[in-house]
């Protein structure tokens, strides 16, 4: 279910862009960076035709520096700049966790508030099509740990747009997760300028049997999974965090005060993970309302294999979750 | 091409730190038989990237594919010029190198199909050809990533010959990496350890000029002249054609032994191009159409086949048999690959640990390790 | 309480160097590399006389370059060699992050289990005295989501040697995570030689009211908190993991069953941590049993600070601990 | 000590990237009252430094702590030579470039006592120097990590200038590093960035031979001539005695004036030696006592003094005033540190983002951000 209804409707990649040059002609400061952003349009395309728009002082090409261009920008966005850093994929940001974790996420903290540091880092998260161990990293519980950082997910290419106009305009450094997966999906987006608010969750599908939490591709499949429930006569509300930092555990309580049962959908390994730190809240708000302990659906706990097969079977789908709904709720 | 060697090596003036001095041996010019398996082998990785597009196409494989069609000479050379166990590690673009190596195409092709048959049980994929057998130590998908991994073979072999064995450092390692990845930071931290530590490695860089869509000068500074990023660590450097097969054995072959002998590391620039896509999904608009058919002009196969007919009375046909040849093995490797099964469901748990794991995912309960590993 | 009775009675660091010195004796293939490690004696004079005993081909001083001599390790490690790797600080890891878990957790599984990965990575984890955001992390939550290694944290000198050892043994990458703070601690350590086997959790104060579950330093707080709480008639079980990776959920759920009530105790940040972990399989696997939700107890989800006062405020302390039991047994 | 000038300046071949000649103005040595204002600076250092170590000792300072006695001349010459809003940004050993810069020597030593009043409310201590009213972009504590804020932040000045000023590039940064940090990856890709952008940004290497308890030599290859570090990438080069304050002063305004107009970067050798150990715990057994005392008969110091008692009739009274009112103003810095209140606790949840944040531990609800952000 997406928010906006209307004439428009382009791909998500397009809106992605949208949002980063309608802030890139509001605010000089706005830049983009990264490696075949420019000359190459993005290894996605995703900022396609920006180079000719803005040139190439604020379209930047980057060499497979990781480390090196993430703590360039870092220090640029200490004096006020605002970049926009795309990683080509979260996988490769590992090789720039020091500057990203250490520098970005506390640098307003080390220096006493003098010096913040407004940026985007921004990507492909999660597992494409068969890319194998080292390039299908779902960095979200990995880096969600840390604080200092913002963390936003879209869902659709609506959310795209508005959450990253917000990222782009907010004071402090934000993780900007996207999909492969999503960037051909197309949804309505208006003409007009919008932002999403971070620390809100958007109630995607209303329910009344069992709250599924889910954040950006999952759910997809839990939307799917809720249809297919819907027929065994498993009423389900679908929430979309839509941030993890900050996290609406709120709005999640509220809901599964409501249906009493609740199952957190999450593409990451499972081990100290964003589900585990949604299970764990909501275990610890809503203790006495619960018929039945919080399932999760995870990313199995092995590095990603290559196989087809084995890759499908590995990631969370919307069987998966139709189980983990129907343990969740079986003696509701 | 010429006999003389090493022809395209231009050393660096003697390391100030080791104060040794490069000696080359002029290294002769192998008898036609290694020249014919050499072209047998350059056939075999082309025809085999050409299937490997092919099947790519009918999404027989998936995920990031690199094809290495233009470079072949370059893998061919440099590993005929060492021993079948110098330890070798490779980026990503790695099926020439398996299949020089001496990887079964069968092999390498159900690894791409994602087959238990695979070099990987199908676990790796493209970018991650390994063989324990053959002393490859895989392809690394992280740009940079397999050099400290390099540097460390290296050290893993002196300290066997020496410290367990109690000999000689008597293997040398190639590590291969492409023009992209002299902007890692790492790069330069595994040339330096290999420096301090006298590590025989051998940094073999394949400048096709290219990472994906970035020509090198954009993306490197003082790419017109690579030798000052090996200098910077005090490591020897030589820029060879890396399309002259003949040429680059016996300029690899003169290198492998000096590292070999004097177990200090060496970078070498192999100037080559890649005639196709970085990956299968590129549309190469960064470069001109002229540029690649000048360059596909001067060919490492072509060269090769004319050196054979000239200096070797090697026919036309005898070629052209080889070919055929090579492409049934290679229409083989694909029809076996094809039916290789997929990896059953319980590979996903296995190889996580050395000891059994899984299967979890959350809220079931793991299977605990068995025994205390 | 520590486990073994006797004579002799070492430090932490002296039972760390025993432990890599008897297993450098047994197996030539066994050697230590890190900055500062031989000639200095290593910072913390962890590796204290092994420079002497095994000369610089195994106990090796590297510049600083934790990614490149992390990644020499694992190349190392692909050949059969057991890299014992030194991290001054586990604060130090982050520019090492791609070659320890895209490398090293990965090795086995992306080679088709050609290629194993017997190397341990350890040093310092967790807030020292005042060393400010950069150099305080506790890496345990961060890392622990990356399946493929196992992780140990000793909680005395006697389990420093013990699982040290068995991480030395083990074929598969160890993250052992040692606490600067308890390095000059002792503890009874037998002459004998022994190994103290992974995924198997101690029961380190037997109690009926609450279990406490917790992992090398907060442990102290822990037992400190219990023996203030027995005189409140609060009577506390409190347990050590021993093992992140493997995680004896076995014994904790057990445990939990008999107190029904529970309380883990993490110095790392709360958010997608191993303490969100074990809350959420506890609350899995306890769920009929619990009178309470699962309390936890962390660092606050701040940067850590450098003041005195603050970093006090910050961290775990047996207060802290005391509240959450609490809160824990309240309606015991 | 000379008054020719740039002396110690050993210039590169021009680089072959900008083609750029090395052409270096004859920068006159500044009158008395300049150079007695370095003396003080020095003396300020030196004094601050030793009451430091005499806090560090009675535990008013916790954490790391890393005294900058013997360097005083690099900090004061180099920051002397440049604007008072050009960037600055530090590795770890700090406190002097703070001082240099114009931060009130009571902020610093606040700082470290981890009071409100420190530059950084206490939060950030002696390793995080922070000071945006003197453009100081802060210490770091992370080997090597503040070579891309550098470039970052030479990046930034020069699109401010350019960009969003419309005017030309006007400003130049000055990032620090010891030779530890030459062996961090991250410093190789922050000078192929500065040099691919033809940014303004001086890497200073604080060349003082020892990283911790390793000597240059074992931990950096080509340690005898590091300028080849920076010829990597392109980047000229200096070596300069970082001992001579006025000759230091000299080279870094041709330099820092170079590079404002080239929009270049620039990498500085600036050899010395520090007297005290790595930190507050170190023995110093890796070095002679014969090596410190000899460096220490070299003192940057007593060697201004000297040129200004032979040169300008400065008197050792005068000197010996000046240290007086040095000392009473570190005194004096001291009793206002101690004085200063600890932060208070709710500062714990500041600062985290530039909203509200906190209190939240895990199980209890955090405050969520206010607005939406
Ligand atoms: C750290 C990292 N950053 C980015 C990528 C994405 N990527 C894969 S290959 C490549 C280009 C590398 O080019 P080069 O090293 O010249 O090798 P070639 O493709 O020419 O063989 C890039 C940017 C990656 N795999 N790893
Ligand atoms: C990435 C990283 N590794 C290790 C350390 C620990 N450490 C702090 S300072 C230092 C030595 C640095 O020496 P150098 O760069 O020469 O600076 P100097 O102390 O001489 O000023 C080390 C190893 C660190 N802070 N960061
Ligand atoms: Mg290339
Ligand atoms: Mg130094």
């Amino acid at each position: 279910m997406s928010v906006a209804t209307g004439e428009r409707v382009i791909e998500f990649r397009d809106a992605l862009r949208e949002a980063m040059s309608e802030e890139m002609r509001n605010d000089t400061r706005v830049f983009l960076l990264g490696e075949e952003v420019a000359q190459y349009d993005g290894a996605y395309k995703v900022s396609k035709g920006m180079l000719d728009e803005f040139g190439e002082r604020r379209v930047i090409d980057t060499p497979i520096s990781e480390s090196g261009f993430s703590g360039m920008a870092i220090g640029a966005a200490m004096r006020g700049l605002r970049p926009i850093v795309e990683f080509m994929s979260w996988s490769f940001s590992l090789v720039a966790a020091d500057p990203i974790l250490n520098n970005a996420a506390k640098m307003l903290y080390m220096s006493g508030g003098q010096f913040g540091c407004p940026i985007v880092f921004r990507g492909n998260d999660g597992a494409g099509g068969q890319l194998a161990s080292t390039h299908s990293w779902s960095v979200e519980s990995l880096y969600a740990n840390v604080p200092g950082i913002k963390m936003a997910i879209p869902y659709d290419a609506y959310d795209a747009k508005g959450l990253l106009k917000t990222a782009i305009q907010d004071d402090n450094p934000v993780f900007f997760l996207e999909s492969e997966r999503l960037l051909s999906t197309t949804a309505h987006v208006p003409e007009e300028a919008y932002t999403i608010p971070f620390g809100k969750a958007l109630t995607r599908r209303v329910g009344t049997d069992c709250t599924i939490i889910s954040f950006g591709r999952p759910l997809h499949f839990c939307l799917e999974a809720a249809e297919e429930l819907a027929k065994e006569g498993i009423d389900c509300e679908v929430i979309d965090g839509r941030t993890i930092r900050p996290l609406d555990i709120d709005s999640m309580v509220t809901s599964v005060k409501k249906t009493s049962a609740c199952v957190v959908v999450d593409q990451s390994w499972s081990f100290a993970s964003v589900g585990s730190e949604i299970a764990s809240q909501i275990h610890a708000f809503c203790f006495d309302d619960l018929d039945n302990h919080v399932y999760r659906v995870h990313s199995d706990d092995v590095p990603t294999p290559y196989a087809y097969n084995l890759e499908q079977a590995y990631l969370p789908n919307s069987r998966k979750i139709c189980e983990a709904v129907r343990q969740a709720t079986y003696n509701a | 091409m010429t006999n003389t060697s090493p022809k395209s090596v231009i050393p660096s003036e003697p390391s100030k730190k080791t104060g040794a001095k490069l000696n080359f041996s002029n290294v002769p010019i192998p008898e036609k038989g290694v020249l014919l398996g050499w072209l047998r082998q350059m056939l075999l990785i082309r025809e085999f990237e050409v299937r490997t597009m092919q099947a790519y196409q009918n999404r027989l494989i998936g995920g990031f594919c690199h094809i290495y069609i233009g470079q072949e000479a370059i893998a061919v050379g440099s590993i005929a010029a060492v021993n079948d166990d110098d330890p070798v590690v490779l980026a990503y673009r790695d099926h020439g190198h398996a299949l020089a190596r001496g990887m079964d195409p069968k092999n390498c092709m159900a690894e791409m199909f994602g087959r238990i048959g695979g070099c990987a049980k199908g676990k790796g994929g493209s970018m991650h050809m390994f063989d324990a057998e053959h002393y490859l130590y895989g392809g690394h998908g992280i740009v940079g990533a397999q050099t400290p991994l390099g540097t460390g073979l290296a050290f893993a072999t002196k300290y066997e010959d020496e410290i367990i064995n109690g000999g000689k450092s008597n293997h040398v390692t190639l590590c291969y990496l492409g023009d992209g990845a002299l902007n890692q930071g790492c790069f330069y931290e595994a040339m330096n350890l290999a420096s301090l530590q006298d590590l025989p490695v051998i940094f073999v860089l394949e400048n096709n000029r290219y990472s994906m869509g970035t020509s090198i000068e954009r993306g490197t500074s003082m790419a017109h002249d690579l030798r000052v990023k090996s200098e910077a660590h005090g490591i020897h450097h030589a820029i060879v054609d890396g399309k002259n097969v003949i040429n680059l054995y016996q300029d690899f072959k003169s290198i492998a032994d000096w590292c070999r002998e004097e177990s200090r590391p060496f970078f070498v620039e192999a100037q080559t191009y890649r005639y196709k896509g970085h990956s299968m999904s590129d549309p190469r608009k960064y470069r001109t159409k002229e540029e690649e058919s000048n360059e596909e002009h001067n060919d490492c196969i072509d060269s090769l086949c004319a050196y054979l007919r000239e200096e070797s009375d090697v026919t036309e046909d005898a070629v052209k048999q080889m070919l055929r040849q090579v492409k049934s093995q290679v229409k083989q490797a694909v029809e076996w690959a094809k039916n290789s099964p997929e990896p059953p469901i319980e590979e996903l748990y296995t190889d996580v640990y050395t000891d059994h794991w899984g299967p979890y995912t959350g809220t079931s309960k793991p299977e605990m390790l068995e025994g205390d590993a």
